[in-house]
């Protein structure tokens, strides 16, 4: 099981701020595709190039296999405080 | 050395009285960032946190500033959640034994809070809410803090 | 805005605690001087101003600042008189909209209070008094504030 | 009458602060030698070009006549606070 955050207006665009997600998808590319087969807009919004993503709290560059990773988060251009 | 994330408001003048009492501190200097009124049109700033990423990233920020400024002492307090107009947002206190370094630290530190900190900031007014990205100037007060660049010959 | 030299102690957070409150100030600032240990080897420090002229150049350098930098609210308390490690020698608090001029103004000041206003300076140990003078770079960051000069051609 | 200040190490080395003169001195220059006539070493430290000095409180520079002045402060290097 996976869980997945959504920060900013990410979190408004989809409706909710955390999910858990099973099975566990194997790569950011597999839970890219599972989450826009279930909401298009939210997948083209977590595809532009603006958009971080942290897995297990570290920042993932390009594809990422997910193994054993339980935290995934997409993180909006920050605003700071 | 202490970095706080909180939901909770804080008084700035309360956290400057246990601050910075070492005794070859020279200098202290305090940071406070207010959520302004904006004319009455702001209801409230809501701001999010990634808890353990964003404490994690802003005390690596702090760290390097405490090493590299000498620093004696530094604080760092950040609102989170719903903020009323009037309430404080963040508070930023470097102690140093001379003020150039309790100053630029201070500086510099709140530049990387209001541009780079992992926060998202959304705006409720009478019109409803929307999330706001940094300043151009932001980002340009940031940048002054950056190593030159390389560039390809 | 207000500019005070006093003989008594005061306490920074004290002050800090009922300075710029106005409803679109978004950045306060406060620098504290503090008399420093030195390792013990100084009892004190003795701080001479001249009445009438040194609050009157201060003033006027803070109603500069305070035009210069668009701040909300400016205060300056100074101590004068005999000053134990550990007491604060100085405060400065700025307010501005945004962190920039707060900053700037601060820095400004204490760079121009540090240098070039009006007080003279004892430090007192065991080995007696020493009247003391800024230090080169309390001159050069005072400098970085200077207009250009001309320079004849 | 005239008062005149002395402030920082100007004090230690008169051994005074203020003092009352009468009558009162015509210019600046009639000052600087009525005090070097009673202390030699003042007068010299009076005279370091580093010593500002302000006739009722403003600064004065080069020989002045001083009127009705009733304050000259002689003021060495200032330190800063």
């Amino acid at each position: 099981m996976s869980r997945v955050l959504l920060f900013g207006r990410l979190r408004d665009l989809a409706g909710w701020r955390e999910r858990q997600i099973e099975p566990s998808p194997r790569t950011l590319a597999e839970l890219r595709a599972r989450l826009a087969h279930e909401d298009k807009a939210l997948g083209e919004a977590l595809a532009h190039p603006s958009v971080r993503i942290a897995v297990d709290q570290q920042i993932a560059v390009g594809e990422v296999v997910l193994g054993e990773a339980s935290e995934i988060a997409f993180m909006p251009p920050m605003s700071g405080g | 050395m202490a970095v706080r994330l909180q939901d909770e408001p804080f008084d700035p003048a309360a956290l400057l009285a246990g601050f910075g009492k070492g005794p070859e501190t020279g200098a202290v200097v305090s940071f406070s960032g207010v959520c302004r009124a904006e004319g009455g049109t702001l209801e409230a700033l809501e701001l999010e946190a990634y808890p353990g990423f964003t404490d994690r990233e802003i005390g690596e920020m702090a760290e390097a500033a405490r090493k590299r400024f000498d620093l004696h002492d530094l604080l760092i307090v950040h609102r989170t959640g719903r903020i009323a107009p009037g309430e404080a947002i963040v508070f930023v206190a470097t102690a140093a034994a001379h003020r150039r370094e309790a100053f630029e630290a201070a500086d510099q530190l709140m530049d990387y809070l209001k541009s780079r900190a992992p926060f998202w900031k959304k705006a409720h007014g009478a019109d409803g809410g929307r999330w706001i990205e940094p300043r151009l100037e932001d980002y340009e007060d940031a940048a002054r803090w950056d190593a030159p660049q390389e560039r390809p010959v």
